[in-house]
């Protein structure tokens, strides 16, 4: 059972990760990048780490997508400027 | 031998050099002409030249280097002269030999030409540095071959003493080194033909296009001692090239018979060929010649001279 | 797990291949954050991995480990602190896109050659 | 004593603290900054004393009161103490240097600058892994975050590449850690070794050094950190190639033990390639701070492979090679970043400005030699003792590929330097004053660039006074620099025959004696030349000083290294007095391009040779007992001969002899030269009792003959007075080394006595020439023309020198030209003979023309009115003058001493009979040759003054001239291309081939430099691909599974 969510999460990352890449809109790339993470730290919690799971979902899923989308926005309003 | 009676015996020898080789140009004067269908002046005429350049009486001089010239140039050829022994076993014509062996002969040669190249180029003529420069290049190629037979002869005899080889030259014509060492001898005789400054080699004098060439300042009283070494330093010469090549001279007689033929080989092959140029020139002493010069040494040391 | 550890690999792969071939300094940045994750995937897995399996060492080197039966602890440290430094190094990049962008007006990559040789 | 953990925890706490105080005033902030940097240098000082005269033991620091498998512990030992001394006091200096910029930035730039320091200290120091990789990332992050402290296009843009090669490195990194954990369970570097991991596990050690080995910039994955060497603000950038690189090197050095033997070969190897590939490419670099980069890159990647192939050596041999190639790149590469902040000019080209600061221009100079790896500084020592180590583990690949990079980095930084001095055509714009903040730490620097080199010489080799004496001259004339140059010629005067009294007593063999008469007195009277100097010419007599006490200790020198020693000294200020001549920018850099070429060649000689036994006694008296391979004598011969200007290797020769100031080249020509001479006198001794299968010296005497010819020939065509007295000594020395190397007694004879005429009419030709440059202004021949008039002097001791070259009797010359053809012809070496009897005949060629178109002709105008030349030039010229003529009076004065010199080891071959010298073949009396000469010179000199009746002396162009009066003395004096119809004769021959060769030589290098740094296309997408590539390719070679 657990190798079978496992590999169904991990389908979907792949494809969320190839998502982000050719995504043409930055911020759904962003987002793409953001579900990894979060998928990700299901698979820490499945892997009997729910410490890191807890890290991953705030940090690396929450923060880091926040932090890419201020500097979007940055970037966007740069663009605006000209 | 006391010093005096050498310095006398110096003198007697110089004379009869300084003589000899003034009538050796009388003659090839003659010759020339001859060949050419002239009269020609007689056999006396360079000591007539010598007398009435002396009797200028007012000598024209570009500066001191300028009056040194033709004394170097005397200089070199009693010199050159002095340290050959003339005749085997003479007291009379053995010179001043003990003094240094055949390497000083050859170098005492460039001392004469220096010096005159140094009187020369203060004449402040353009000729003169331009048949200099010309003596000098054709100089330093004619001795290739040339120190190639010394050295061919040096490795045979096993000596540079100059009686010395003589001395193994003795007994018999076959001992000489003209046949023992034919190869060197070529060599040597191709590069006396630069040497005695003949045709085809003789640009640096150059009579046409630059009038005599270094002397070309030269007047009156320095002419006069020009004059006098060519019939010396042209004597001296063939001696060393009959001492080398030819056996040497036991007697006067012989050293005089000796010697002509050797000139006369010179005169007749300048007399029959047209003039290089320089440059002609130079490429001729560093090819034939100088190969004939290595093949001789190459045969004399790993064949012992047998060909 | 085998299958995670592979799929971090995976993970790691296209992160790089994304460093690769992006021309969009943001989409670069994506690919090494995808990176990074699938780097703390293959931790976290070894970790579990060795929780169940023998140890491979010997142990007069390592006795004082030598006794685990459940997940390895310390692979989820190591996790923990890469991933705060993995946002510190994210946070850093995309502060030097925002500067680069205001100062160049071009998230391409190719616009930023100028030093080369 | 204070646990070095405080230096993190104050860095730490002080960081924090620092956005809080900053708050009450900038001040305050920067007293803590400054405060904690200094603790961290004072701290570790005070340990590193201890470790090195107290002997204490490794400091283990166990965190949280638990042991090393537990918690994270540190360590501090020598080596450790050693790296972070100096780290902590780059980054304090580094924070002076920057001190203006930390007053205006945000508090952060401190934080971060304190972060970093911090980092490389715990990387340091920790033996965790994973602590590793902490420290690692606050290093790396904090030095991210600091390049952009100016903010400009290019630093954020190298900022971005080098942040994500940084990123891919870490990634690996911590790969690498976990996969150890997996592997092993253990992260401590003190519970694991090599033997810890099976080969499935080898994976893991290959991802852990594989990412430190590309945070350290291995060719071609490197481009990042060019990039950001060449844009970051000058302070940050010495911060990362000093700092960064020593911290992250000091990793790898601990790494070492858990890798298998095949991968530190392999890395090794990538090191050694990264050091020859980035001096080549600097070859073509023309904007300082990337040369530097490359520079810095260079030096990690020789750092490494010395890190990596000196493992097996004993401990002090290896200190000594790392310790001082580590130092050597700190401070100079510091020094020279630091420079170039203050300099602020891109273009190598534009660095001219630094001559108006002098303090900062000998800075510089200071730095650029400590980084070329020349005596005394710490560079050379390793560089010595790493070529030892290579030749004695045979790594001949490793070996020639760090000489050549070596090579190829002096080029570059002499270039540089070289430009600096010389260049002329630019502005003269004045360097604004760096401020104190910016000079201090350059200053510091400099001073401990010095102080590292006389530590290493007092205790690593405990050198005798003298043999650092050429130093000491240099600094002890600097500081008498502003007497008058008088005062300082008399004083160097009293120095060199000081000198030679202290040395006197130690020249125990009679070669010595002789090589001292040519080296001592012979220096002393061409220094007479230069008592007519007006200026001050300020560093000229410390240099020439050091030259020639660099000659004495060549001659007295009991060891290899001694010997070497000296030998570099007198390259190092020859360089620098040929550096002097006005135009001499090309002419030196080729002299030392060469002389360093060859220097190396002599290194690598000396490696090969045996150990001296430990009798003591100069070199040249114990190098009998030795039994030098053959490759060292090829090796050594080819070194010695690159300075005594042998054919193939003279390029150098005449630009030097030409453009250096015309009193120095007297000493380059008759006496420098000379060196060479006697380091092939000595391998000859050596080669007498060990002669080795393949004849060496045969071909050497070949190659000096041909150099005899090739010389002679170049001079007859030279229109430059002193290029042709260059190939006129060029040509002389071709004999000398022919003479010597028929390993003969008439040879060594006939060579030694050509060495020591030549030392004399050389030195009066290039004397009087002096002289004339001194009076006309030009060095051109034909601008010039019957000066005899004017500067009769001059005249004579050139017509007496000319003879004395040519070989005319009765001057000393033919002595030479009687002893060399003998002894040729007793040898059996008759072709030799007959080439060198050509040389000599082409010799009266371009003796002549000197003579000739500088004295003789005709007068030009604008020389109607000067004078004799000044009577310093004139007194040397007699004194040499008086030797000549002592000599050839009495050839037995020289003779005599020479025939016992060779007799020490041969059998005489000459028998002296009275005056008469008698060889196998032949006799000279040189006494009578004089007298007769003398008389048949008088008796036609009194025939002529008698005969000629009244002179009139005409004026200038009263010439014979068809009928035409010359118009000006330039169309009537023969002078220019006067050999013209010679060179037509000799065609291609006259080609200047071997100059041909060597540019084509340099013009392939550069082309390759050029074509290697294309790899670097500025794209930082490319940068990443060379990384991963990097890896696989070595992940395939080093055959990991």
């Amino acid at each position: 059972m657990i190798p079978g969510i496992i590999i169904g999460l991990g389908v979907i990352m792949i494809a969320a990760a190839f998502a982000a890449i050719y995504f043409k809109s930055l911020l759904a790339s962003i987002i793409a990048a953001g579900v990894i993470s979060l998928l990700a730290s299901v698979i820490y919690l499945i892997l009997g780490s729910p410490d890191v799971a807890m890290t991953e979902a705030s940090i690396g899923s929450g923060l880091t997508t926040v932090i890419f989308l201020f500097a979007l926005h940055r970037v966007r309003k740069g663009k605006s400027d000209d | 031998m006391s010093i005096w009676l050498r310095v006398l015996y110096a003198f007697i020898s110089v004379s009869v050099a300084t003589v000899y080789g003034l009538m050796l140009g009388g003659i090839v004067r003659k010759i020339y002409a001859r060949v050419h269908g002239r009269y020609g002046p007689p056999v006396w005429q360079p000591f007539l030249d010598i007398i009435q350049t002396h009797s200028r009486r007012v000598a024209v001089s570009h500066g001191n280097m300028f009056l040194l010239g033709p004394v170097f140039r005397l200089a070199g050829g009693l010199g050159t002269y002095l340290f050959i022994p003339v005749i085997y076993g003479s007291a009379v014509f053995g010179n001043f030999s003990m003094a240094g062996d055949l390497l000083l002969v050859m170098y005492f040669i460039f001392f004469g030409q220096l010096g005159m190249a140094l009187g020369a180029g203060n004449g402040g003529h353009p000729y003169s540095p331009l048949g200099i420069a010309r003596g000098l290049a054709q100089m330093s190629t004619f001795e290739v071959p040339f120190s190639l037979a010394v050295i061919a002869v040096a490795i045979q005899y096993g000596s540079l003493n100059i009686t010395t080889i003589v001395a193994a030259q003795q007994g018999g014509f076959m001992n000489w080194t003209l046949f023992t060492n034919p190869l060197a001898v070529i060599a040597a005789m191709i590069s006396l033909l630069g040497m005695n400054m003949h045709s085809p080699f003789s640009i640096v004098l150059a009579p046409q296009e630059i009038p005599i060439g270094p002397p070309i300042e030269m007047n009156s009283s320095f002419l006069g001692i020009l004059q006098t070494n060519r019939g010396l330093f042209a004597a001296a010469k063939l001696v060393l090239f009959m001492n080398l090549f030819f056996g040497g001279a036991t007697n006067l007689l012989e050293m005089v018979a000796k010697t002509f033929m050797i000139y006369m080989f010179s005169v007749f092959v300048g007399a029959a060929y047209p003039r290089f140029r320089p440059e002609q020139s130079f490429r001729f002493f560093l090819k034939w010649p100088t190969i004939i010069g290595v093949l001789s040494i190459i045969f004399i040391s790993y064949f012992g001279g047998v060909l | 797990m085998i299958s995670t550890l592979i799929l971090g690999i995976a993970l790691l792969i296209i992160g790089f291949y994304a460093m690769l071939t992006q021309k969009n300094l943001i989409k670069i940045v994506i690919g090494f954050s995808i990176a990074d994750t699938g780097t703390h995937i293959i931790i976290v897995s070894l970790g579990y991995l060795r929780g169940k399996t023998a140890p491979i060492i010997d142990n007069a080197v390592n006795a004082v480990n030598a006794v685990q039966e459940v997940v390895d602890p310390i692979p989820s440290a190591l996790v923990l602190t890469a991933i705060v430094i993995g946002l510190a190094v994210t946070a850093v990049m995309l502060s030097f896109i925002v500067e680069m962008y205001k100062k160049n007006k071009s998230l391409s990559i190719d616009d930023y050659q100028e030093l080369k040789w | 004593m204070v646990s070095p953990i405080y230096i993190l925890i104050m860095s730490l706490a002080v960081g924090f603290l620092l956005s809080i105080i900053d708050r009450a005033g900038r001040k305050i902030s920067l007293t803590a900054f400054y405060g904690v940097l200094t603790f961290n240098v004072v701290l570790m000082a005070n340990w590193l004393y201890r470790f090195v005269f107290l002997h204490v033991p490794t400091l283990v620091i166990n965190t949280a009161g638990f042991k090393a498998p537990i918690s994270i512990n540190l360590e501090l030992g020598l080596m450790e103490a050693f790296v972070l001394f100096f780290a902590n006091l780059s980054g304090l200096l580094a924070a002076v240097y920057l001190f203006k910029k930390f007053k205006e930035t945000q508090v952060s730039s401190l934080i971060l600058y304190l972060l970093l320091i911090m980092g490389a200290n715990g990387l340091v120091m920790t033996q965790d892994l994973f602590n590793m990789f902490v420290f690692l990332e606050i290093l790396s992050i904090s030095t991210f975050a600091l390049t952009v402290l100016k903010k400009s296009r290019e630093t954020l843009s190298a900022g971005f590449k080098y942040m994500i090669a940084g990123g891919v490195a870490s990634t690996f990194f911590l790969l690498g850690v976990v996969f150890v954990y997996y592997f092993t369970g253990s992260l401590n570097l003190g519970n694991l070794s090599a033997g810890s991991f099976t080969n499935v596990g080898l994976v893991s050690v290959f991802l852990l050094s594989i990412a430190v080995f590309i945070e350290l910039k291995p060719f071609p994955a490197n481009g990042w950190a060019l990039d950001v060497y060449q844009s970051v603000d000058s302070g940050i950038v010495s911060i990362i190639a000093v700092v960064n690189s020593a911290a992250i090197g000091f990793v790898f050095y601990k790494i070492m033990p858990l890798l298998p033997s095949e991968f530190l070969t392999v890395f090794g190897i990538a090191g050694i390639v990264t050091f020859l590939f980035s001096n080549m490419m600097g070859l073509k670099q023309d904007n300082a701070k990337r040369l530097l980069g490359y520079s810095s890159i260079g030096q990690m990647g020789l750092l490494l492979a010395a890190l990596i192939f000196t493992a097996n050596v004993q401990p002090s041999v290896r200190y000594l090679v790392i310790g001082g190639l580590f130092l050597n790149h700190l401070i100079s590469k510091a020094g020279l970043f630091w420079l170039a902040g203050i300099v602020k000019q891109d273009k190598i080209k534009d660095w001219g400005i630094l001559r108006s600061r002098k303090p900062l221009l000998v800075l510089f100079g200071l730095f650029i030699f400590a980084l070329s790896g020349l005596p005394p500084f710490a560079g050379f020592w390793a560089k010595w003792e790493f070529v030892k180590v290579l030749v004695d583990a045979k790594m001949f690949f490793v070996l020639t590929s760090v000489l050549v990079g070596s090579l190829f980095e002096l080029i570059f930084l002499f270039r540089w330097f070289t430009s600096v001095v010389k260049n002329t055509d630019e502005t003269n714009e004045q360097l604004a004053s760096p401020g104190k903040s910016k000079a201090t730490p350059v200053i510091v620097f400099g001073l401990m660039a010095v102080i590292s080199s006389f530590g290493i010489m007092r205790f690593f080799y405990e050198f005798n006074w003298i043999q650092v004496l050429p130093i000491f001259a240099v600094l002890a004339i600097s500081l008498i620099d502003s007497l008058p140059s008088k005062v300082k010629g008399f004083l160097s005067l009293a120095a060199v025959a000081g000198y030679g009294y202290y040395i006197y007593p130690l020249l125990e063999n009679n070669l010595q004696m002789f090589f001292g008469v040519i080296f001592i007195i012979g220096s002393a009277i061409n220094i007479i030349a230069t008592l007519n100097r007006k200026n001050q010419s300020r560093g000229f007599y410390g240099f020439l000083l050091m030259m020639i006490f660099s000659f004495g200790n060549l001659l007295i020198a009991s060891t290899y290294l001694e010997f070497f020693l000296a030998w570099e000294f007198m390259t190092i200020s020859s360089f620098l007095l040929i550096l002097r001549g006005q135009k001499a920018q090309r002419a030196s850099l080729l002299y030392l391009i060469f002389s360093t070429a060859g220097a190396y060649l002599i290194m690598v000689g000396f490696s090969f040779a045996p150990a001296l036994s430990s009798s003591g006694g100069a070199l040249i008296n114990v190098i009998e007992l030795v039994n030098l391979p053959l490759v060292s004598i090829i090796v050594l011969a080819i070194g010695f001969m690159i300075k005594s200007g042998s054919a193939g290797v003279h390029i150098w020769l005449p630009e030097a002899h030409a453009e250096a100031e015309s009193d120095v080249s007297p000493f380059i020509s008759a006496i420098l030269l000379k060196a060479g001479v006697f380091g092939l006198l000595m391998l000859g001794i050596s080669y007498i009792s060990f002669t080795p299968s393949f004849d060496v010296f045969y071909w050497i005497g070949w190659v000096g003959v041909i150099t005899a010819l090739i010389g002679a020939f170049m001079a007859s065509f030279q229109e430059d007075a002193k290029k042709l007295l260059a190939y006129s000594s060029m040509s002389q020395v071709g004999y000398v080394v022919a003479a010597l190397a028929m390993i003969t007694h008439l040879g060594w004879v006939s060579a030694l006595y050509l060495a020591f005429n030549h030392m004399m009419f050389k030195s009066a030709l290039f004397i009087a020439i002096a002289g004339v440059y001194y009076r006309t202004r030009t060095r051109k021949m034909y601008e010039m023309g019957g000066l005899i008039a004017k500067m009769p002097l001059s005249y004579i001791t050139v017509l007496m020198s000319i003879i004395a070259v040519s070989g005319v009797p009765p001057l000393s010359g033919f002595g030479a030209k009687w002893l060399i053809y003998t002894a040729f012809i007793t040898k059996g070496w008759y072709l030799q003979a007959g080439v060198l009897f050509f040389a000599s005949g082409v010799s009266f060629l371009y003796l002549y023309r000197l003579i000739h178109t500088i004295f003789l002709g005709q007068l030009k105008y604008e020389h109607q009115d000067i004078k004799e030349a000044p009577v310093w030039f004139i007194i040397p010229q007699y004194i040499f003058m008086a030797g000549i003529m002592a000599i050839s009076m009495f050839p037995n004065l020289i003779i005599k001493p020479l025939n016992v010199i060779a007799m020490k080891y041969f059998d005489s071959s000459i028998q002296i009979d009275g005056l008469t010298v008698i060889s196998e073949l032949g006799h000279w009396n040189g006494n009578l040759v004089m007298y007769v000469t003398m008389a048949v010179f008088a008796i036609p000199f009194i025939l002529l003054l008698v005969l000629k009746g009244k002179t009139q002396k005409v004026k200038q162009f009263n010439i014979v001239y068809a009928a035409e009066r010359p118009e000006s003395p330039q169309t009537t004096h023969v002078a220019h291309n006067m050999y013209a119809h010679f060179r037509k004769a000799l065609g291609k021959w006259t080609l200047p081939r071997v100059q041909l060769f060597w540019d084509s030589v340099a013009e392939w290098s550069h082309t390759l430099g050029g074509f290697f740094r294309r790899v670097y296309t500025g794209n930082g997408q490319t940068y990443i691909l060379h990384i991963v590539v990097y890896i696989v390719v070595m992940y395939v070679v080093m055959g990991v599974k």
